[in-house]
C-alpha cells in the first residue's frame, strides 16, 4: 500500500522522533510512505482564524499534489488531519466553493478534482494494515503498562467529516492493547489539550493542560499516548510549565503511539529519541533503547 | 447601551462569512457554554453569550477582544449543538472580521508572516536540521514557495494582516 | 302481595387485587347466611364474560330478583353489571354493587382478619339495601334533530357546516353585523402565510350556500329554556324576539383581544404604541410605512397579575364573580394569569411579514419564553432565518417606554442573556395581549347553566376526556370559547362538537338515569327552595307546587336534603334504602360473640 | 352495507374515542390494535396534567365501554396487511397473530402466569418490570385475555395444563380475516426517541439516567415498583432528581426540529408527583424554554415554583458525568442568565426525548397510500382548514401520529371525535 506522506509543519522541526518511527514503523508492516516534495503548510487552526480564503486554498494544494500523485493523504497530525478532511469534504460536496478556490489555484496551473482521501496514521493502521497484522507484527509486548491516551479533539471530531462518532477513540484503545499496554479511561479523555490557545493566552493553555493531567494523575496512568505533534508539546514541554507555574508534580511520561508500537516491535529507540522526551520515559523504556 | 453602539449589521455580516450561517440557528440554550474546556475555567470566555451579543449587535464589545480568540477549536460545542449552529465555525467567521480590524494576536500573525515567507507556519532551527541530515531524512525545503507566495497574493494575506485602520486590542 | 325477595351474591377475586387480602370463600360463606340472600358465589374476575355468563345463569337457575356483585368501584364497573342483570331479564335497577377492592383490600393490605371482617360489613349494607332497591324505567327523550350554533367566527361556522353536511338543519346566530370574528381583523394565518381570506371567503360563501342553515346576524340570545333534545332558544334581532326549539346546542362565542389599560407600557400614551391585532390590521390594510425597528413585548397582560374587578362589574352574581373575590384580594399586576399560547406565533407572524416588506427592517422580539410549540418550531427558525431577533427579557424589570430626542420611541429592557441593558430606540413598539373571554360569554353561560372555569373561560365537562362536552347533556363548545385556540385547533373543536352533537340527533332519542328526584305534591308547600338551590334548573313552582324536570336533574340531591317538608325523595335512593344499609352496618356482628 | 362500516387502526386514546363516537353515531366499528390490549400510551401514564387524575382510572371506563359496544369489534394483537377501494368501499386484509389463548374462553385469572417459568422484560412497563412468557401487559388490559409470547416460550406446555378454562392452545396458527368498510381512521401515535443517540448524556450507560416513559412507570402504583420511586442502580429512594427537556427534539441533528409540545408540562407534573412522594427531595428542571402554554398550565407551572419549591435552570446541559463508585450523576450546565458554567450532582437524572413518528409509520403509510410529513407523521391534507383528513379522501388519522400537532390527550380526543364527524360527512352526507 502506497501514502502520499504529509509530514507537516511541527513534526520536522520539532518531533523527529515521531518522523522517524513513522518511517521505521510503516515500510515494516507493509506500507509505502511518498513524501509529498512541495507540499505547504496545511494551514492550521491560527491560519483558518486569519483568512478563509486563504487557508482553503493552500488545503486544496496540498490535495492538489497528492491527485497528481495519484495517492490518498497520510497525516500525523490532528490539525493537519483537520484541516486537509475538512476541505477536502467541503470541496468535494459544494461545487460553487470548489469553482473558486480552483479560481485561485488555476493561477499556479493546479485544480482540484476530489480524487483523493484524506487519512490519520490512526486510520491506516486500523484499517489499512488492519489488527491483525499489527498483533502478528508485535514480538515484544508490553506487560502491566498503564496508559491514558490523548487521542486529541480532530482525531474525531467534528462528527459532520467522520463517519462514525468516537470511532477513532475506539481504534486506539484497540491498537495499544495489540502492544500490551492497557488504557486506562479518564474523566477528561475527550477534553482538548489546549494546544491552540499557546501564543494566544499561554496561562489558559496551561489551564486546560492541568485540568487533564489532574484527571490523568488521578486514573493512576504511568503514561500518556498520544497521536497528534501538539497534543504532545501541550502534555511533554507542557507539563513542565504546568509544573513550574502551580509547582505540582505529575511526572507522566508522554509517548507518540508511533514509537510505543515500534518498541513493541522488537525495534529499540536510539538515545537521542528518549532524550527528545522532556518528562523522562523512566520504566517504559527499560530494555527498549538502543546500546551506542 | 444606545443604538448609535449596538451595530445592527453585525448578526447578518457574521452570518454572511464564509461559516458564519450558524449564528441564525443560535437558541441560546448554553449546551457550547456547559461543553467548552475554556468557559469551565474562565468566565470571560463563553460561546453562547458571544453569539447573543453578536445577535444583538454590540460590536465594540466582541470584535476588539480576546474572547473570539479563547476558543480552542475543539469542536466540542459543533457535536452537541442541537441546532447545528456551529458555534465553533462561528467563532472562525468571527476571527476572521476581527483580524481585518487588527484584532491578531502576536503568535498567530508571527505564524500568518512566516506562511507567507516560508510556506511554513513553523520552521525548524539549525540544529534539527542537522539532525535531520544525520538521520538521512532528507531535505524539507519547499520547493513550491512561490506557487503558495503568489496564492496568498492572490487571497491578499498580506492585506488582511495589516489593515490600515488598526483597532487597538483590549 | 309482594314476591319474596331472592338476593344472589357474587363476590370478586380480583385476582390478587382482592382475594391476595381478603379471604373471598369465607365471605361468601358468610353471605349466603344474611337474610333474603339465596345464592352465593365467588370469581376470579367477576367483570370476565365467565363472571358476567355466570351472572346471568344464575339469575335463571334461582331465580333471582336482585343481584349484587362485591368488587371494585362502581365508577367504571357498574354499566357492565347492570347489563348483564338487562340482558337476563331483570331490571338493572335491581343490581346493588359494594366496592371491597378500593374500600377494603386496597386500603387494608397488611390487615388481614380485619380486612375480611370489614369485606363482610360492607356486602351486608349492600344486600340490606339490595333487599329494598324497585324495579325503575329511565325515561326515553325526544332528541330534535335541529342545532343551534352560537357565534359565527371559524369554529361556529365550521361546526354548522360539519352538520349540515351529515344532513342536521342548523341555526347559526351571530351578535355581529358580519360573519367571521376575530378573522376578519387577522392580517395572514402562520403557519401558512396565507391571506386569512383565503380561508374566510370561501367558507362564508359556503355557509350562506348550504340550505340546511339558516345564518343569522346580528341576533343576540336572551334566554335558554329546556334540555337536551328539547331547548326552548329566545333570540333577539334588535327589538323583535322569537324562538328556536332545538335539540343540541354548539356555542362558539369565541373570545376576545386583551385591550391594555391607558398607559400600560404607554398604550394609547403614544400613538405607536398598538397591540398586535392593532398590527394586524396595519398590515392587512398596507398602512405601515417603512420603519427602520419594530420592537414586539410579549405576555402584556397575560402569565401575569390576575383577573381584573372591571371584568367582572358586568356580572357581580356570576359563578366567576365568587371564584375570583377570593384572587382578587390578592391583585398583583393587571392582566391574566394564563398564558394565551398564541402570542409567541402571532408576533413571528407579523415579524415575518414585515420582514417580507421591508426587509431592512430590523426586528426586536422581546420574551420571557419562546413557546412556539409543536411544528411552529420551524416557524420560530424561518423568522431568525430573516435576522428577526429575539430577546429574553427580565420580566421583573419591565420594559420602560420613552420619547427620545428625535423624537422616536425608546424601549429599555435588560437582556438576561447577554446580561446588559439596553435602550433601544425605534419606530413602533407592538405588545402581544392574551385571548381573554367576552363578557357576554359569562352572561350566556348563565343561560346556559354551564359553570365557568378560574379563568373565566366556559369549563368543559372533563379537562381531559371530555374537552368539548359540558356538563349539560346536549350543550358542546366550540373554539375559544373554552380557552385560547389557534384556526387550525378551532376548527378541530368544531368537528369534534359536530360530532358529539351528531350522535344525538342521529339516535334521535337518548335514555336518562331514573335517580331523579320526586316530588310529594301533597306535602309540598311550594316555597320554591328547591328551584332556587338546584344547580341545573331541574325544578320549577307552577301551581305552588314543585315540579322535577327529570331530563335536567343530575340526581345531585341537594333539593331532597333542604326541603323543608321532606316532600322530595331520591328515586332509587329512598331514604329507607339508605337507611336500611345504615341499620345494616351497625348490626353487631353475631360470630363474634 | 360497507357504508356503514369504519376501521380504526390503533387503540390509544384517540382510536378509542373516534370508535365510541362512531359507534354510538350508528357505525359498525372495527377497531385493529397491534399489542394484547387496547389503552395506548395514556394506560402507561400514571398521572395526567395539571388536574392529577389517575391516567388509568379514567382511561378504563373507555377501554370498557369499547370492549362490551354493540357496534365494536375489537380486534387486538392484529395488523394491517393491506388496503384496496377508495371512501365509501375499502377492502382491507387484516393479520390476527396467534396470541395461543382463545380470547372467548380465557378468564384473564392469570394462574397460567403464575405456573409459567420464562420471566422476561415487561415492554408495558418499559422494560423495568418482568412478565411471564404468558402474560397480559397490564391488569386492566382489555380483551382480558392471555397472550403467548412464542418468542421467549419454552412450549413446556405448562400454562395449557393449569388453564382450568382450557384456554391456552399453543398450535394456534395466524388468521387473516377480510374487512369490507366504508371509511378508515389512523390512530397509530408515537414512538420515542432513543437517546443512547446523545451519547454526552450516558443513557444506556449510566444506570440512573431513565427517560421520562420509564419514570412514569416508577411512579406507577401499579408500576415494577408499586409505587416507590427508586433508583435503577442500587433501589435507593432518589433525593436529588433532575428532568433535561428537549432530548432529541428542537434537534435538527436528527431531523426532529419540532418541539413535543408536551414535555415541558409532564415533567412539571412529574416533578410535583415526586414531591408528593417525597416531600424532602429536590427537583430541577432544566429547560431551554418553559413551554406551559393553554389554560391552567402557567399556573400550575407557578404552584410548583412556589407551592412545591421545585428549581426552574434555564439552561440545556453539555454533559452528565457517572461517578463510578456512587453512580451518581453530576450535570455539567450553564446557567444562561448567570452566564456561569455550573455543575450540580443528582441522583436520578430523568430525560425527556422526543416523540418522534413509529417505526412502521412508513411501512403503513405505503399500504394505505397515504403520504407522510417532512418529519416522517402522517401528513393532514392541510393543515389548517382539514387537519384530520389524510391525503387520500376516506381515510383519517387522529392523535399523535399526525405529529406534535396533535399535543396532549385532549387534543387526541378532540381530533378523534373530528374523524367520527369526517366519517359521517364522506359517509352519511346529502
Amino acid at each position: 500500500m502506497k501514502y502520499a506522506f504529509f509530514v507537516g509543519c511541527l513534526i520536522p522541526a520539532r518531533e523527529l522522533s515521531y518522523e522517524v518511527s513513522v518511517r521505521k514503523v510503516l515500510p515494516a508492516l507493509g506500507i509505502e510512505l511518498v513524501d509529498m516534495k512541495d507540499a505547504n503548510c496545511c494551514a492550521p487552526f491560527s491560519i483558518q482564524s486569519v483568512d478563509h480564503a486563504s487557508w482553503m486554498a493552500l488545503a486544496a494544494r496540498n490535495l492538489c499534489i497528492a491527485e497528481e500523485m495519484g495517492l490518498d493523504v497520510l497525516t500525523l497530525c490532528n490539525d493537519c488531519y483537520e484541516s486537509l478532511l475538512m476541505v477536502n469534504t467541503l470541496l468535494k460536496n459544494n461545487k460553487a466553493l470548489k469553482n473558486k478556490v480552483n479560481e485561485i489555484l488555476a493561477d499556479v496551473g493546479k485544480e482540484f478534482k476530489g480524487k483523493s482521501d484524506v487519512k490519520h496514521l490512526i486510520d491506516v493502521l486500523y484499517d489499512d494494515v488492519g489488527m491483525k497484522t499489527i498483533k502478528n507484527a508485535i514480538t515484544e509486548p508490553f506487560t502491566e503498562l498503564k496508559v491514558g491516551t490523548q487521542p486529541g479533539c480532530h482525531l474525531t471530531k467534528p462528527k459532520r467529516i467522520h463517519f462514525e462518532v468516537l470511532r477513532g477513540f475506539r481504534a486506539l484503545d484497540e491498537l495499544i492493547a495489540a502492544t500490551g499496554a492497557e488504557t486506562i479511561p479518564y474523566e477528561r479523555k475527550e477534553m482538548c489539550c489546549g494546544g491552540p490557545l499557546r501564543d494566544i493566552n499561554d496561562e489558559l493553555a496551561r489551564q486546560v493542560a492541568r485540568e487533564k493531567l489532574i484527571s490523568l494523575k488521578n486514573a493512576e496512568v504511568q503514561g500518556i499516548v498520544t497521536v497528534c505533534p501538539f497534543c504532545y508539546l501541550q502534555l511533554d514541554t507542557g507539563q513542565l510549565e504546568v509544573k513550574r507555574h502551580f509547582n505540582e508534580e505529575y511526572n507522566l511520561p508522554v509517548l507518540h503511539f508511533i514509537e510505543l508500537l515500534k518498541m513493541a516491535m522488537g525495534m529499540k529507540l536510539e538515545d537521542w529519541e528518549v532524550k527528545s522526551h522532556r518528562i523522562p520515559l523512566g520504566d517504559i523504556v527499560k530494555g527498549r533503547i538502543q546500546e551506542e | 447601551m444606545k443604538l448609535s453602539e449596538l451595530d445592527l449589521g453585525l448578526m447578518s455580516e457574521v452570518a454572511n462569512t464564509p461559516r458564519g450561517k450558524g449564528i441564525l440557528l443560535c437558541i441560546q440554550c448554553g449546551r457550547c457554554t456547559s461543553s467548552c474546556p475554556v468557559a469551565r475555567i474562565t468566565k470571560e470566555h463563553n460561546p453562547r453569550r458571544l453569539m447573543e451579543m453578536i445577535i444583538l449587535g454590540f460590536r465594540s464589545e466582541v470584535i476588539p477582544h480576546q474572547l473570539p480568540w479563547y476558543c480552542l477549536s475543539c469542536f466540542t460545542c459543533l457535536d452537541r449543538c442541537p441546532q447545528g449552529g456551529d458555534v465553533g465555525e462561528v467563532m472562525f467567521a468571527i476571527r476572521n472580521l476581527a483580524v481585518k480590524e487588527g484584532n491578531v494576536p502576536a503568535g498567530v500573525l508571527a505564524q500568518a508572516k512566516s506562511l507567507m515567507e516560508t510556506g511554513r507556519v513553523i520552521n525548524p532551527i539549525r540544529s534539527a536540521l542537522d539532525k535531520r541530515e544525520s538521520l538521512g531524512l532528507g531535505e524539507i525545503a519547499l520547493g513550491g514557495l512561490d506557487e503558495v507566495q503568489s496564492i496568498l497574493k492572490k487571497t491578499k494575506l498580506d492585506k488582511v494582516i495589516s489593515p490600515k485602520e488598526t483597532v487597538k486590542r483590549k | 302481595m309482594e314476591e319474596e325477595t331472592r338476593i344472589g351474591v357474587f363476590i370478586c377475586h380480583c385476582g390478587i387485587n382482592i382475594g391476595g387480602v381478603v379471604n373471598v370463600r369465607e365471605v361468601v360463606k358468610y353471605a349466603k347466611t344474611l337474610p333474603n340472600v339465596v345464592y352465593a358465589e365467588d370469581n376470579i374476575y367477576t367483570c370476565s364474560e365467565a363472571g358476567l355468563t355466570s351472572i346471568k345463569e344464575a339469575i335463571k337457575e334461582h331465580n333471582l330478583n336482585k343481584v349484587v356483585v362485591a368488587s371494585c368501584t362502581p365508577r367504571t364497573h357498574e354499566p357492565l353489571f347492570r347489563s348483564a342483570c338487562r340482558e337476563a331479564g331483570l331490571n338493572h335497577y335491581l343490581f346493588e354493587m359494594a366496592n371491597i377492592r378500593e374500600q377494603c383490600s386496597w386500603v387494608h393490605s397488611h390487615e388481614l382478619t380485619r380486612a375480611t371482617q370489614k369485606a363482610k360489613d360492607i356486602v351486608r349494607m349492600a344486600a340490606a339495601r339490595a333487599t329494598l332497591l324497585q324495579p325503575q324505567e329511565e325515561p326515553e327523550l325526544d332528541i330534535k334533530d335541529v342545532a343551534l350554533v352560537i357565534g359565527a367566527g371559524v369554529a361556529g361556522m365550521t361546526a354548522a357546516l360539519t352538520l349540515a353536511d351529515q344532513g342536521f338543519e342548523v341555526y347559526l346566530v351571530e351578535k355581529e353585523a358580519q360573519v367571521g370574528g376575530n378573522l376578519l381583523r387577522l392580517d395572514k394565518l402562520y403557519p401558512t402565510m396565507q391571506d386569512t381570506s383565503e380561508i374566510l371567503e370561501p367558507m362564508v360563501k359556503a355557509v350562506k350556500a348550504n340550505k340546511n342553515i339558516e345564518l343569522m346576524t346580528s341576533t343576540t340570545i336572551s334566554d335558554v329554556k329546556g334540555y337536551v333534545g328539547n331547548f326552548k332558544v329566545t333570540i333577539a334581532k334588535k327589538d323583535e324576539k322569537s324562538e328556536l326549539e332545538v335539540g343540541t346546542i354548539i356555542v362558539a362565542c369565541g373570545a376576545m383581544n386583551y385591550m391594555p389599560p391607558e398607559g400600560l407600557y404607554q398604550y394609547r400614551v403614544f400613538d405607536r404604541v398598538i397591540t398586535q391585532l392593532e398590527m394586524d390590521e396595519l398590515l392587512r390594510e398596507g398602512k405601515l410605512e417603512k420603519p427602520e425597528r419594530v420592537v414586539m413585548i410579549q405576555c402584556v397582560g397575560a402569565r401575569k397579575g390576575e383577573i381584573r374587578a372591571v371584568d367582572l362589574a358586568g356580572f357581580p352574581k356570576s359563578d366567576t364573580a365568587r371564584l375570583l373575590a377570593k384572587i382578587l384580594r390578592a391583585k398583583k399586576e393587571e392582566g391574566w394569569p394564563y398564558c394565551s399560547k398564541i402570542c409567541c406565533m402571532n408576533a413571528i407572524k407579523n415579524a415575518i411579514s414585515i420582514k417580507a416588506r421591508y426587509p431592512e427592517t430590523d426586528i426586536i422580539i422581546l420574551y420571557g419564553d419562546v413557546r412556539v410549540y409543536k411544528e411552529y418550531e420551524d416557524f420560530y427558525s424561518q423568522a431568525r432565518e430573516h435576522e428577526v431577533k429575539f430577546i429574553k427579557h427580565i420580566e421583573e424589570v419591565t420594559p420602560e417606554i420613552s420619547k427620545s430626542l428625535e423624537g422616536k420611541l425608546e424601549v429599555s429592557a435588560f437582556d438576561a442573556l447577554s446580561g446588559r441593558e439596553m435602550k433601544i430606540p425605534c419606530d413602533w413598539v407592538v405588545l402581544s395581549t392574551p385571548l381573554i373571554p367576552h363578557r357576554e360569554e359569562v352572561l350566556l353561560a348563565r343561560m346556559l347553566k354551564i359553570p365557568i372555569s378560574p379563568d373565566g373561560f366556559l369549563m368543559e365537562a372533563h379537562l381531559k376526556l371530555r374537552p368539548v362536552d359540558t356538563q349539560m347533556d346536549g350543550i358542546f363548545l366550540a373554539g375559544a370559547a373554552s380557552g385560547p385556540k389557534d384556526v387550525p385547533e378551532s376548527i378541530i373543536s368544531a368537528k369534534a362538537a359536530a360530532a358529539r352533537a351528531g350522535i344525538l340527533m342521529a339516535n334521535k332519542k337518548m335514555r336518562t338515569e331514573a335517580l331523579t328526584s320526586v316530588v310529594d305534591e301533597d306535602l309540598c308547600i311550594g316555597c320554591g327552595l328547591c328551584e332556587e338551590i338546584c344547580p341545573y334548573g331541574a325544578h320549577r313552582v307552577e301551581e305552588s307546587k314543585s315540579k322535577t324536570i327529570e331530563a335536567l336533574c343530575r340526581g345531585c340531591g341537594v333539593c331532597a336534603a333542604e326541603c323543608p317538608r321532606r316532600a322530595i325523595t331520591m328515586r332509587h335512593f329512598t331514604d329507607d334504602q339508605v337507611l336500611a344499609q345504615i341499620k345494616g352496618a351497625l348490626v353487631p356482628e353475631m360470630e363474634e360473640v | 352495507m360497507e357504508e356503514n362500516k369504519v376501521l380504526i387502526i390503533g387503540g390509544g386514546v384517540a382510536g378509542i374515542q373516534a370508535s365510541l363516537d362512531l359507534a354510538s353515531r350508528g357505525f359498525k366499528v372495527y377497531l385493529v390494535e397491534k399489542s394484547p390490549s387496547i389503552g395506548g400510551r395514556m394506560a402507561q401514564l400514571d398521572k395526567t396534567f395539571p388536574t392529577l387524575d389517575c391516567s388509568m382510572c379514567i382511561l378504563a371506563p373507555k377501554m370498557i365501554d369499547c370492549s362490551h359496544h354493540p357496534n365494536v369489534q375489537l380486534l387486538t394483537y392484529s395488523e394491517v396487511k393491506e388496503v384496496k377501494g377508495s371512501a365509501g368501499n375499502f377492502t382491507v386484509k387484516i393479520l390476527r397473530k396467534p396470541r395461543f389463548v382463545d380470547e372467548s374462553k380465557c378468564t384473564g385469572c392469570a394462574i397460567c402466569a403464575q405456573h409459567c417459568p420464562v420471566e422476561v422484560p415487561n415492554e408495558f412497563d418499559a422494560n423495568l418490570g418482568m412478565r411471564k412468557a404468558i402474560y397480559m401487559p397490564f391488569p386492566q388490559s382489555v380483551p382480558r385475555a392471555m397472550t403467548v409470547d412464542k418468542e421467549k416460550c419454552l412450549e413446556c406446555g405448562l400454562c395449557a395444563k393449569m388453564c382450568e378454562a382450557k384456554a391456552v392452545d399453543l398450535k394456534q396458527q395466524p388468521q387473516e380475516v377480510e374487512l369490507n368498510v366504508g371509511a378508515i381512521v389512523v390512530a397509530t401515535g408515537f414512538d420515542i426517541f432513543d437517546p443512547t443517540e446523545i451519547p454526552s448524556y450516558g443513557y444506556g450507560r449510566y444506570k440512573n439516567v431513565v427517560t421520562a416513559l420509564e419514570l412514569e412507570r416508577l411512579l406507577c402504583a401499579s408500576g415494577p415498583t408499586g409505587g416507590h420511586l427508586i433508583r435503577p442502580s442500587d433501589g435507593k429512594i432518589p433525593r436529588k432528581i433532575a428532568f433535561i427537556q428537549c432530548v432529541g427534539s428542537r434537534d435538527r441533528r436528527f431531523g426532529n426540529t419540532y418541539c413535543s409540545s408536551i414535555c415541558c408540562k409532564y415533567s412539571v407534573k412529574d416533578a410535583v408527583l415526586i414531591k408528593e412522594h417525597e416531600p424532602n427531595s429536590q427537583v430541577s428542571i432544566f429547560y431551554i424554554d418553559l413551554r406551559a402554554f393553554g389554560r391552567g398550565f402557567q399556573e400550575f407551572v407557578n404552584r410548583a415554583k412556589s407551592e412545591y419549591g421545585i428549581r426552574f435552570i434555564r439552561s440545556s446541559p453539555g454533559e452528565i458525568m457517572e461517578d463510578p463508585a456512587t453512580r451518581n450523576l453530576t450535570i455539567w450546565y450553564e446557567d444562561t442568565i448567570a452566564g456561569t458554567v455550573e455543575n450540580l450532582v443528582f441522583d436520578l437524572v430523568v430525560l425527556c426525548p422526543a416523540l418522534i413518528p413509529r417505526t412502521d409509520a412508513k411501512e403503513l403509510a405505503k399500504v394505505l397510500g397515504i403520504k407522510t410529513d417532512e418529519y416522517g407523521f402522517f401528513r393532514a391534507s392541510d393543515i389548517v382548514i382539514n387537519p384530520v383528513d389524510t391525503t387520500v379522501l376516506g381515510i383519517f388519522a387522529c392523535g399523535y401520529c399526525l405529529g406534535p400537532k396533535t399535543g396532549d390527550i385532549p387534543d387526541s380526543i378532540m381530533q378523534g371525535s373530528a374523524t367520527a364527524a369526517r366519517a359521517a360527512e364522506i359517509l352519511r352526507g346529502r
